[in-house]
């Protein structure tokens, strides 16, 4: 199991704080997990997870979309930090 | 003192400072106080709410506040953060560090304040007669954080 | 809050700190405290005398606050300087600005101590094991002087 | 009449914290006012007032030798400040 998390525009645009899901080899990356919550979306998933300033942290580290995803691992996605 | 803190409650700042103060005798402090402003592109903003990531944020404070420490040699550092609902003129954040000579001091505030804006998981909404609205990122604030020569600190 | 102060007392820097930011709520202050360290150049340091050279020592760090605020937009500034017989970890010289952005707040704390260091008229000398030594203007004070483009303040 | 103040290691190698001069028009500037100490005041001012980096004020403001001198007016002689 991996859980997702929305924080932000990103959280309102989906309407979800935090989802979990089933891991699987096939869901090998960041980018197959977009994918895959893409597949599951729909249309408005695939606009909002497509924005260029996206960001995405892998147990609470910002990653690339070719970090490796492993089974128990915590993925969130947000827009730019405006912290301070 | 070399701690990170993100609550929602206000804080006292003169605590703040007065604590590390007490903590380090006899260095150069400097010290960093940000606050809700009253203003923001001419829209008049009655509260900010900042939105954060539990876990993930009090992770990025405590690496940023040690990465700093080594850099500069610090003696002594503390960051207090907040998040939720606040009022014009509360405080959002304090930071505060002290090392054996100035210019350490000053570049280790700078830099805590400027890498904290664009790589601590906060994110703003302002409320005003407009409505509420997110905050952009502003060009200026990675202009600054391209000035430390260190990766994404998360 | 625009004035600067030179006395022989101590003062208390925690209520320097919370008089500023009572005087000027709702921005970013960033201020600087210098206390007497314990070693220079490995020597044991007892204690500081600082001499002044009175009537200019005032007006040189009041020219000094005004040139910094005008330059930065400052709403608010605050330096106060010793003078006479100090102890170890007693705070000798205490700055703090206010400005509406960070960017400006770091810049004038840190432009007050630059400029301060090399042209307000204080003269340092060093008790330690040694005996009292007259401590020499450092190569890097005259450095970060420079980085600032103002003409000489006294 | 102008009153010379003197600070830190030019005070104590002068042995002197202030003095007065009378004005006369031929203390035109800070070098004349110099040049009449070390006449009245031999080898050691003479050597102590020639170093590299003495500074001078008048009225409270770092000045140049070439500067101009008033009647009322007050010097000061110190080394490089230390301040902070």
């Amino acid at each position: 199991m991996i859980t997702i998390k929305f924080f932000s525009m990103i959280r309102e645009a989906l309407e979800t704080d935090v989802l979990e899901m089933e891991w699987a080899p096939t869901l090998g990356d960041v980018a197959a997990v977009k994918e895959q919550l893409i597949a599951q979306g729909g249309a408005i998933w695939d606009e909002v997870l497509a924005q260029d300033d996206l960001l995405v942290a892998r147990n609470h580290r910002v990653v690339l979309s070719s970090e490796p995803v492993s089974d128990g691992d915590e993925l969130a996605f947000f827009p730019p930090m405006t912290g301070g | 003192m070399m701690t990170a803190c993100v609550q929602p409650e206000t804080f006292d700042a003169v605590a703040e400072y007065r604590a590390l103060c007490d903590a380090h005798p006899g260095a150069a402090i400097v010290t960093f106080t940000g606050t809700v402003r009253d203003f923001s592109a001419n829209t008049a903003v009655s509260a900010l709410e900042l939105e954060h990531y539990p876990g993930m944020a009090e992770a990025s404070l405590a690496e940023l506040g040690e990465r700093v420490a080594q850099q500069f040699a610090l003696l002594g550092w503390r960051i207090v953060h907040r998040y939720g609902r606040l009022m014009v003129g509360e405080p959002i954040v304090w930071a505060g560090v002290v090392a054996d000579h100035r210019a350490e001091a000053f570049a280790a505030c700078e830099m805590i304040m400027d890498v904290l804006k664009t790589d601590a998981p906060f994110w703003k909404r302002e409320y005003s007669s407009n409505g509420a609205e997110w905050i952009g990122r502003a060009e200026q604030d990675i202009e600054r954080r391209r000035r430390w020569d260190v990766g994404e600190i998360d």
